[in-house]
C-alpha cells in the first residue's frame, strides 16, 4: 500500500465531479434553488498560492462566459476569474439563511447550510475539499500516512496560528477529533464518525486509529464539523465558546444579529496567507425570493443566494450581475414509503419510473437548467455517465404495473413542502401524468418540519411518497458511501428512510464502503448505479440540479465548493 | 380612576394569560418535534429523545405551561433551544423594528387617514365622499404581500427612491428602509382610521355644540379644529388600538415581504421550527404590547374626554 | 313637494325654481347613488361566480391541466389573463377558485357570525360577570395577530380546509360579538323590550323576538367585511405556505404562487389580486350602502 | 320675488316670503312655505308649533345655518332693512354670535364636552371680542356671576357634564348675551329642562331682555311658555305660518282652529303637559312629505270642509295685524 499512500500524500488525481450533502430547511421554506454543485477546478490552489487567469471550466456547455444559454448545465457557468488578486474589500452577501445561533462546530446547528457557511469560514479542517473536484486535498495537514489497510491515519500539520495567535498542536487536534467523535457533545455529526482513538505523537503528529475501514475517512475529516478549536480556550469557555469563537479558519467572528445578519473579518493569522483578500463578509438573511435578488441588482448586496430557477430567465442577463450555475450534484428523488403496499413491489417502482416524463419536469419545473438523474445514488464519485436515464414510456410504465397486485392503479398521496414552488410544480406533473396509468396521486402539502417529522419517524413512518425537494439526497462527502449506506443499507442508522432492502444492493454496499480498493470500489459502485435505477429502483430519481447564485460582477473568484461552502479566502473584488 | 385603572390592568393580566396559554397549546398541538428541527434530519433517534428530555418537552403540557409561566413571572422567557440563545436577547432587538415599523406605518396612515375623512364627512354623499369610500374599499381588500411586491416593484425597482429590502444602518437607515414596509402597512391600517373617524366626524358635525359654536360666529377653522377633530379622534382613537390584532397580522406579512428582523417574522419561523419558548415568548411580548396600548390609550382617551377623566368610567 | 307646489300655481322667481330643482336633482342623486352602489355591489358579488360557473364554456382550457407548450403566455385573446408556470389558463384558474373561497369566506363568516352573534347578544343583554367573561375573550382574540393562529390550526389539522375553517371561525366571531353586545346594550334599553320584560316574557324569546332582529343589520354589515377579510387571510396563509392544496385553484393560492415570479409574469399574480380586489369591494359596496340605509356608519365594520 | 325690495323695512328683522327647502327620499320638502315674520326692537315674538312644523328652521335661516343639506330656496331676511340672504359666510360670520346669538334646545349637547366652562366662554371674549386673557376671565366670571350661577370662580374650572341641566342652561344663556346682541334667538330653552327650572330661565330671560333692551325670538312647542314670555306669537303648522298676531289676540280671539287645538290644550292641562295636548288635537303631526292640497291642517281639523282644499295659504292680514289663513274662522 506505500506508493498508494505516496500517491495520497499531497492530494490525489482529483475526481470529476464531488458531491455533498447540505442541510438546508430554509430552501425548501421559500421554495428555493438547489443546493450543492460542481466548481471550475483550481486543482493546485491551495499548494500554489497564485491564481490561473483562463479557469478551466469557465467555458462549458453554457455557451460563452458568463452566459447561460437555456441548455442543461453539466459544468459550471458564470464563474469569473478576472483581473489579479487583490486585497481589501467587503462582501455583502443576501441569502435565505438564518444567522447562524451559535459557531462551535462540534455542537448541533440547525444544521443549515447557512451554519455550515459560517462554521467552514472560521475553522479549517485536516483536509479539505479541492475546488473543482469530489476528493480533498491538504488542509492544516500538510500530508498523511495511511496504514492497516486504512485502519490507520497519521496527519502531519503544517504550522498555523488560531485567530488569537497561538500555536495549533496536535493536542488541539485531538481534543477537536475526540468532540467530533463524541456523541453526548456533536449528537448531530456523529453519525459519520468512525474514529476509535486519536493520539498526538509530537507537537505537529496526529494518528488516528479507526473501528473499522472507512472509505471515506479523508473526506470525513473535512468535514465543517470537523473543524479545529483550541483547546484551551473551549475547555475555558464551555458552552460560551460558540458565542465568541476563536478559529483556525480564515476568517473571524465579527458581530450578529439576530435574524437580521452576521458579518465576519480577515483572520490575519489565516496561515495560507496573503489569503483571505476581503477585509470581511456580511450575511444577510432574506427570505423573500425577490427582496433577495433585488438586493443584488440594486447594489445592496454583491451576491445573492438562492436563485429560484422560476427566476432564471429574469435574471439570465441582468446588466452589472452575472448568473452563476454550477451543477448540482445533490439529486432530486422522490421516495416511496417502502413498507407501505403496493411500494414494496418492484414493478410497481419501475412503473413510476416509466411513467414519470423527466424531459419535461427538466424543462418546466428546473428551466431546463438541471441535468436528470441517471443514477439513484447521485453524481459522486465513481458516476457513470454512460447508464441513460429512465425514458418516459407509458406503454412500459403499463406493462409492469399490470404484472403489480394493482394493475389498475391505486390512489395514493405526495408529501411536499407547500412553500416549495418546484416541488408543487413537479407534484402537479406527476398527478397528470401518473394520472394515465391509473395512479390517482393525491398532493400532500406541509411545511418542512411536519415533513421531516412524517418522514423519519421510525416507528411509522406516515407518509406514501416524499419528495424532499433540493434536500436530503444529497451527500456530505464526494464519496458515494454515506448515500449508499444510508439508501441502501440503513440498518446502519437507527432512524427512517428507504427501508430499501435488497440483498444484493445491500451487499455492494457493505463491500464498497469498507475499502479502500479503488478498483473494487469504482466496480460496486458502477454496478449499484445500474441495478439500483432500471433493475431494482428504490425510488424515483429526477434530477441534478444547479446551484445558483447571482453575482455582482466585479466580484472575481466566487465559487462554491461541492459541499456548498463557499471559500471566500479565495474572492476579491475588481475596482 | 385609581380603582378603573387597577380593574382595566387586572383585565389585562388575565387577557395576557389567556393569550399565552392559546398560544401554548396551540403550538404544542402542532406536529413536529422541536429537538428533530434542532438536530436535523441525521440525528439518531436516541440523541433527539435525549435532547427532547433536555428541553423538558417530555413534561405533561400543564407542567410546562406553568414553569412558563412562572419564568415569564420573572422576566425569564426561557431558552430557545433552536437558536442557542435566551428568548429575551432574541426578543428586544426585534421588538424595535416592529414597534417602529407599527409606529411610522401608523403616523403614514393617520397623515392619509385625518384630512380625507375630513373631507368626505364634510362632502358627505356628494362625489369626493363617495371617492374616498371607495378608495378606503379598495386598500381594504388588497392582499397585503400583494400591495407590498406592487410597492417594491414601483418605488424601488422601477424609480429606486427607497431600499427594497432589509433594515438598513443607523436611524436614518431604519427610516429610509422602513418606508416602503410603512406605506404597504400604512394603506393597510388607513381604511381602519378613516372608516372611524369619518364616521365619528359626521357624528359631531350634526352635534348641537358644533352648531352652538357656528352660531356664536367662530371661524370654520376653529370649528373644525377645536370642536369637531378634537371631538371625533376620541372615539377613534381607540380604533386603532381596538385592532392591534389586525394591524399585527399585517405586520407579520410585511416583515416577510421586506425581510425585516420583527417580531413578525421572528413568530412565523419559530411556529415553523417548533421553537416553543420563542412562540410564547412573543405571544407574550405582542400580548403586552397590546395590553400597554390599550391603557395608554385608556388614559389618552380619559385626557382626551373629561367625561372619563373625571368619571373614571368607559 | 309635488304637491305643495301644485298648491302654489303663483308665480316664483325663477331663481327659486333653479334652487328648488338643484335640490330635487341632488334627493334623487343621494337616493339613486346608495341603491347605485348597492346593486354594483350586488352586482360584482353575483356575476364573478356566475360567470365562473359557465367558466368552462368559455373555452380558455382545463384549470388544472398543465400545458407546457404554452407556459407563462402573457394575457392574450386566447388567455385573457396569461397563463402560469404550467401552462394552465389563469382566468379559468380564477374562475374555477371562485366557488371555493366563496365557500371558505361565506360558510366561515356565517358559522362565526352566528355564534358572534349568540354570545354577544348574551353577554350585552345580560351583562354581568357572564359579560365580563366573553368580552375579555373577545378583547384576546381582536387583540392578537389571528393570522399567525390561523396559521397554526392549519399545521395542526394539516392540509385541507378543515384548519383553515376552524382558524378563521374561531377568531372571526370575536368582531360579531363586539357589534352585537354594543348594539344591544342599546336595544334592551328601547321601550318595548321593557314592555316585553314586564309582560313576564322568558329572556330567550324577548331575545329571540325582540331584540336579535334588531342586532342582525349592523351585524350583516360587519359580515360583508369578515367576507372580504377572510379570503384575503386566505391568501396571506398561501404566501407564508399553509394554503389550499395544489392543484386546487384557490385565489390566493393563485397570486400567492405568481409572486415569485411577478417581476417577470406580472400577469400570474396581479391579475388575480385585481379579482380578489374587485370582489371585496363588491362585498365591502353592499356592506356600506345597507350601513347608510339604516343610518349605521360603516365604521362598524373595523 | 312677490315683495317689492325698495320696502323700507322699519323693524329690527324681517323675514319676507321665506321658503326653506329639503331634499329627502320623496323629493323635496319645504320646511317653512312663504313664511312671514317681523320682529322690532326690544320686542320679543314667540314661534309656537308640533315638532316639525318649520319653526327651528325658520329661526336658524335668520342666520343662515339651515342645517344641510336644506337651503333657503326664496324669500328675504331684512337685517335692520339689509337683506342677510346670500351674504358671504364672513359677513354672516361678523353678525353671528354678534348682533345675533342664538342659546338651543339641550344645554347639555350644545357644549363642549372636552373643554372646560372658563375655556369656552372666555373663547367669546378672546376670539370674537379681542380681550386678552386676563380680562376675558374676569369677564367670564362676572357673566357666570350674573346669570345666577353660584360661586363662578369655581365654576369656572368645570366641565359640561358635571353642571346641572338649569346650569348649563344658564351657561348657555351667558355665552348668548355675552356679547350683548341685539336679538337672541332661543330653540326650546326650556324643553330640556324640568317645570321648576323652566320658570327661572324664562324670567332670567327676560330679565336680561329689560336689561340689555335686546329683541329675542323664541322658538317652542309649547305655548304657555310662549304666551308668558312674548310680545307677539307667530303659530306654525306645516312649514306655514298659520295665524299671527300679538299675544293678546292669539290668546283671547284666535283665529285658526290649530291655535285653538294649541289652547284648549294649554287651558284644559298643565302647561307642558306635552303628550296630553297631542290628545286633544287628535291625529298626527302631518308628514311634510306629503300635504294635502290647500290647508295642511285640514285632516285634524275639527271643522273641516270641501273648501279647505282650495285655501290659499297665505294670512289674510299682513302683519303687524292679526292675521289667519283659514278663512272660515271670522271674528
Amino acid at each position: 500500500m506505500a506508493d498508494h499512500d505516496v500517491d495520497r500524500v499531497g492530494g490525489p488525481a482529483p475526481h470529476e465531479l464531488d458531491l455533498r450533502r447540505v442541510t438546508s430547511r430554509r430552501d425548501l421554506l421559500k421554495g428555493a434553488a438547489a443546493l450543492g454543485l460542481v466548481t471550475a477546478g483550481l486543482p493546485s490552489l491551495r499548494r500554489v498560492g497564485a491564481f490561473p487567469a483562463q479557469p478551466r471550466h469557465d467555458t462549458g456547455t453554457g455557451g460563452g462566459p458568463g452566459l447561460w444559454n437555456g441548455q442543461p448545465v453539466t459544468e459550471p457557468i458564470g464563474l469569473s476569474f478576472e483581473g489579479t488578486p487583490k486585497r481589501g474589500g467587503h462582501i455583502t452577501w443576501a441569502w435565505i439563511y438564518e444567522p447562524v445561533p451559535q459557531m462551535d462546530p462540534q455542537l448541533p446547528t440547525t444544521g443549515d447550510t447557512g451554519d455550515l457557511q459560517a462554521l467552514y469560514s472560521l475553522y479549517d479542517r485536516l483536509t479539505n475539499i479541492i475546488p473543482g473536484t469530489l476528493t480533498n486535498g491538504p488542509g492544516l495537514a500538510e500530508s498523511w500516512e495511511i496504514a492497516k489497510g486504512g485502519l490507520e491515519y497519521t496527519f502531519y500539520l503544517r504550522h498555523a496560528e488560531f485567530s488569537n495567535g497561538d500555536t495549533i498542536t496536535a493536542n488541539d487536534v485531538k481534543f477537536s477529533l475526540e468532540r467530533f467523535a463524541n456523541p453526548a457533545i456533536n449528537s448531530q455529526y456523529a453519525w459519520l464518525n468512525a474514529i476509535d482513538t486519536v493520539q498526538a505523537l509530537n507537537a505537529r503528529t496526529v494518528r488516528v486509529t479507526l473501528q473499522y475501514v472507512q472509505a471515506m475517512f479523508l473526506d470525513v475529516v473535512g468535514h465543517a464539523t470537523t473543524g479545529i478549536v483550541p483547546q484551551r480556550v473551549v475547555e475555558k469557555m464551555g458552552k460560551e465558546f460558540g458565542k465568541n469563537p476563536v478559529g483556525s479558519g480564515a476568517f473571524i467572528f465579527e458581530s450578529k444579529t439576530a435574524g437580521e445578519s452576521i458579518s465576519f473579518k480577515r483572520n490575519p493569522n489565516f496561515w495560507n496567507s496573503p489569503k483571505p483578500y476581503i477585509d470581511g463578509y456580511t450575511l444577510n438573511y432574506v427570505p423573500d425570493d425577490n427582496a433577495r435578488m433585488l438586493q443584488v441588482t440594486s447594489g445592496i448586496a454583491s451576491a445573492g443566494y438562492p436563485v429560484p430557477y422560476a427566476l432564471l430567465d429574469q435574471y439570465r442577463d441582468v446588466k452589472g450581475t452575472r448568473l452563476q450555475l454550477e451543477p448540482y450534484t445533490n439529486i432530486m428523488f422522490i421516495a416511496p414509503n417502502l413498507k407501505v403496499p403496493p411500494f414494496n413491489e418492484q414493478n410497481v417502482r419501475l412503473a413510476l419510473n416509466y411513467a414519470t416524463p423527466l424531459e419535461t419536469i427538466n424543462k418546466v419545473v428546473f428551466k431546463n437548467a438541471a441535468q436528470i438523474a441517471n443514477s439513484a445514488i447521485g453524481k459522486l464519485q465513481y458516476w457513470d455517465p454512460e447508464i441513460p436515464y429512465i425514458p418516459y414510456d407509458l406503454d412500459k410504465a403499463k406493462a409492469y404495473l399490470a404484472k403489480s397486485s394493482v394493475p389498475h392503479g391505486f390512489t395514493t398521496s405526495l408529501l411536499i413542502v407547500g412553500t416549495d414552488t418546484d416541488s408543487v410544480e413537479l407534484a402537479t406533473i406527476l398527478q397528470s401524468s401518473w394520472g394515465q396509468i391509473g395512479i390517482n396521486l393525491k398532493i400532500d402539502e406541509v411545511d418542512i418540519v411536519t415533513l421531516e417529522d412524517r418522514f423519519f419517524s421510525i416507528t411509522n413512518p406516515n407518509y406514501d411518497l416524499c419528495f424532499f425537494g433540493a434536500d436530503l439526497w444529497a451527500s456530505d462527502v464526494g464519496a458515494p458511501d454515506e448515500i449508499g449506506e444510508l439508501m441502501y443499507y440503513s440498518k446502519k442508522y437507527d432512524f427512517g428512510g428507504l427501508f430499501y432492502n435488497d440483498p444484493h444492493a445491500t451487499a455492494l454496499v457493505n463491500q464498497a464502503t469498507h475499502t479502500i480498493n479503488e478498483t473494487v470500489r469504482k466496480r460496486d459502485w458502477g454496478e449499484l448505479q445500474r441495478y439500483c435505477l432500471s433493475v431494482n429502483p428504490p425510488g424515483i430519481p429526477i434530477a441534478f440540479g444547479p446551484n445558483v447564485s447571482l453575482v455582482n460582477s466585479k466580484v472575481q473568484g466566487f465559487q462554491c465548493l461541492c459541499s456548498n461552502f463557499w471559500p471566500l479566502e479565495d474572492v476579491w473584488i475588481n475596482s | 380612576m385609581g380603582v378603573y385603572l387597577i380593574r382595566r390592568i387586572g383585565q389585562s393580566v388575565l387577557a395576557l394569560i389567556g393569550i399565552t396559554l392559546v398560544a401554548f397549546l396551540l403550538i404544542q398541538l402542532v406536529p413536529g418535534n422541536p429537538a428533530r428541527v434542532i438536530l436535523g434530519p441525521r440525528a439518531s433517534v436516541s440523541a433527539v429523545a435525549a435532547l427532547r428530555r433536555a428541553m423538558g418537552l417530555d413534561r405533561s403540557l400543564l407542567a410546562q405551561y406553568w414553569s412558563f409561566l412562572t419564568n415569564a413571572f420573572r422576566l425569564n422567557f426561557g431558552y430557545s433551544a433552536v437558536q442557542q440563545s435566551p428568548v429575551a436577547s432574541l426578543l428586544w432587538p426585534r421588538l424595535g423594528s416592529t414597534l417602529l415599523l407599527t409606529a411610522y406605518a401608523t403616523f403614514v396612515s393617520v397623515l392619509l387617514a385625518v384630512p380625507l375623512a375630513l373631507a368626505s364627512a364634510l362632502k358627505r354623499n356628494r362625489p369626493a365622499d363617495h371617492a374616498v369610500r371607495l378608495m378606503t374599499m379598495v386598500t381594504f381588500a388588497m392582499p397585503s404581500f400583494w400591495l407590498g411586491l406592487v410597492l417594491i416593484l414601483l418605488l424601488a425597482v422601477k424609480f429606486t427612491v427607497f431600499p427594497t429590502s432589509g433594515y438598513g444602518v443607523g436611524v436614518f437607515g431604519h427610516l429610509d428602509s422602513l418606508t416602503l414596509p410603512a406605506l404597504a402597512l400604512g394603506l393597510g391600517i388607513a381604511p381602519l382610521i378613516l372608516r372611524t373617524l369619518r364616521g365619528s366626524i359626521v357624528d359631531t358635525l350634526g352635534s348641537e355644540f358644533v352648531e352652538a359654536a357656528r352660531a356664536r360666529g367662530l371661524g370654520e377653522l376653529r370649528v373644525l379644529g377645536r370642536y369637531v377633530l378634537r371631538n371625533s379622534l376620541v372615539a377613534s382613537v381607540t380604533v386603532v388600538a381596538i385592532n392591534v390584532g389586525y394591524i399585527l397580522s399585517i405586520v407579520v406579512v410585511i416583515e416577510n415581504v421586506f425581510a425585516l428582523p420583527g417580531l413578525g417574522s421572528l413568530l412565523v419561523t419559530s411556529v415553523q421550527d417548533r421553537d416553543f419558548p420563542v412562540v410564547q415568548g412573543v405571544a407574550l411580548l405582542l400580548g403586552a404590547i397590546v395590553v400597554i396600548i390599550n391603557l395608554v390609550t385608556d388614559l389618552g382617551y380619559s385626557l382626551l374626554d373629561p367625561r372619563i377623566r373625571l368619571s373614571g368610567r368607559n | 313637494m309635488a304637491v305643495t307646489e301644485a298648491a302654489w300655481p303663483s308665480a316664483r322667481s325663477g331663481e327659486y325654481l333653479r334652487r328648488i330643482e338643484r335640490l330635487r336633482r341632488r334627493a334623487t342623486a343621494e337616493r339613486r347613488w346608495s341603491t347605485f352602489s348597492m346593486w354594483i355591489g350586488v352586482g360584482i358579488v353575483v356575476l364573478v361566480p356566475a360567470i365562473s360557473a359557465l367558466g368552462p364554456l368559455l373555452g380558455f382550457g382545463h384549470p388544472n391541466a398543465p400545458n407546457f407548450s404554452a407556459i407563462l403566455v402573457p394575457p392574450s385573446l386566447a388567455h385573457p389573463f396569461g397563463t402560469d408556470a404550467l401552462g394552465r389558463d389563469v382566468l379559468s384558474r380564477v374562475l374555477a377558485a371562485t366557488p371555493l373561497d366563496y365557500e371558505v369566506g361565506g360558510i366561515t363568516t356565517l358559522v362565526a357570525g352566528v355564534i358572534g352573534v349568540m354570545l354577544g347578544g348574551i353577554a350585552g343583554y345580560f351583562g354581568g360577570a357572564l359579560d365580563a367573561v366573553i368580552m375579555r375573550i373577545v378583547d384576546v382574540l381582536i387583540a392578537f395577530p389571528f393570522m399567525i393562529f390561523v396559521m397554526a390550526f392549519v399545521a395542526v389539522f394539516g392540509p385541507g380546509l378543515t384548519g383553515i375553517y376552524v382558524g378563521l371561525t374561531a377568531f372571526g366571531w370575536a368582531f360579531f360579538a363586539r357589534v352585537t353586545r354594543a348594539e344591544m346594550l342599546v336595544v334592551r334599553e328601547r321601550q318595548y323590550i321593557a314592555a316585553a320584560r314586564t309582560a313576564g316574557l322568558s329572556s330567550s324569546r324577548i331575545l329571540r323576538v325582540h331584540a336579535l332582529p334588531n342586532v342582525l343589520r349592523p351585524n350583516f354589515v360587519v359580515a360583508m367585511a369578515t367576507m372580504v377579510w377572510n379570503i384575503l387571510t386566505l391568501a396571506a396563509l398561501s404566501y407564508l405556505g399553509l394554503g389550499v392544496q395544489p392543484p386546487t385553484p384557490e385565489w390566493g393560492s393563485i397570486v400567492a404562487g405568481g409572486q415569485t415570479i411577478m417581476f417577470s409574469a406580472w400577469w400570474v399574480s396581479t391579475l388575480p389580486g385585481l379579482i380578489i380586489v374587485l370582489v371585496g369591494v363588491g362585498f365591502s359596496l353592499i356592506g356600506d350602502s345597507v350601513a347608510d340605509r339604516f343610518g349605521y356608519d360603516f365604521r362598524i365594520t373595523v | 320675488m312677490v315683495v317689492d325690495t325698495n320696502v323700507k323695512a322699519t323693524n329690527l328683522l324681517e323675514v319676507r316670503e321665506l321658503t326653506v327647502g329639503f331634499p329627502s327620499r320623496r323629493g323635496v320638502v319645504l320646511a317653512a312655505n312663504r313664511v312671514n315674520l317681523s320682529l322690532s326692537y326690544s320686542r320679543t315674538l314667540g314661534l309656537v308649533g308640533e315638532s316639525g312644523c318649520g319653526k327651528s328652521v325658520t329661526l336658524r335661516s335668520v342666520i343662515a345655518m339651515v342645517p344641510k343639506p336644506g337651503e333657503i330656496l326664496s324669500g328675504e331676511v331684512l337685517w335692520d332693512g339689509r337683506d342677510l340672504i346670500g351674504r358671504s359666510s364672513r359677513e354672516m360670520r361678523a353678525i353671528r354670535g354678534r348682533e345675533i346669538t342664538m342659546i338651543f334646545q339641550d344645554p347639555g349637547a350644545s357644549l363642549n364636552p372636552v373643554y372646560s366652562l372658563g375655556v369656552q366662554i372666555s373663547e367669546i371674549f378672546r376670539v370674537r371680542l379681542g380681550f386678552s386673557r386676563k380680562d376675558a376671565y374676569d369677564r367670564t366670571v362676572d357673566l357666570l356671576r350674573s346669570v345666577g350661577i353660584p360661586s363662578p370662580a369655581e365654576r369656572i374650572r368645570n366641565y359640561p357634564h358635571q353642571l346641572s341641566g338649569g346650569m348649563r342652561q344658564r351657561v348657555m344663556i351667558a355665552m348668548a348675551v355675552a356679547p350683548g346682541p341685539r336679538l337672541l334667538l332661543a330653540d326650546e330653552p326650556t324643553t330640556a329642562v324640568d317645570v321648576t327650572i323652566q320658570e327661572q330661565i324664562l324670567s332670567l330671560l327676560t330679565e336680561l331682555q329689560q336689561e340689555s333692551g335686546m329683541a329675542m325670538l323664541l322658538v317652542s312647542h309649547d305655548l304657555g311658555v310662549i304666551s308668558q314670555t312674548c310680545d307677539d306669537i307667530a303659530v306654525m303648522y306645516a312649514g306655514y305660518v298659520v295665524e299671527c298676531g300679538s299675544r293678546d289676540e292669539i290668546v283671547s280671539s284666535p283665529r285658526h282652529p290649530y291655535t285653538r287645538a294649541l289652547l284648549a290644550a294649554e287651558l284644559v292641562f298643565e302647561p307642558s303637559e306635552h303628550r296630553s295636548r297631542l290628545e286633544t288635537i287628535g291625529g298626527q303631526p302631518p308628514d311634510l312629505g306629503d300635504l294635502p292640497p290647500g290647508c295642511p291642517f285640514q285632516q285634524r281639523c275639527p271643522h273641516a270642509k270641501q273648501e279647505c282644499s282650495d285655501v290659499p295659504m297665505v294670512l289674510d292680514r299682513p302683519a303687524p295685524e292679526h292675521g289667519s289663513t283659514c278663512p272660515f274662522m271670522g271674528v
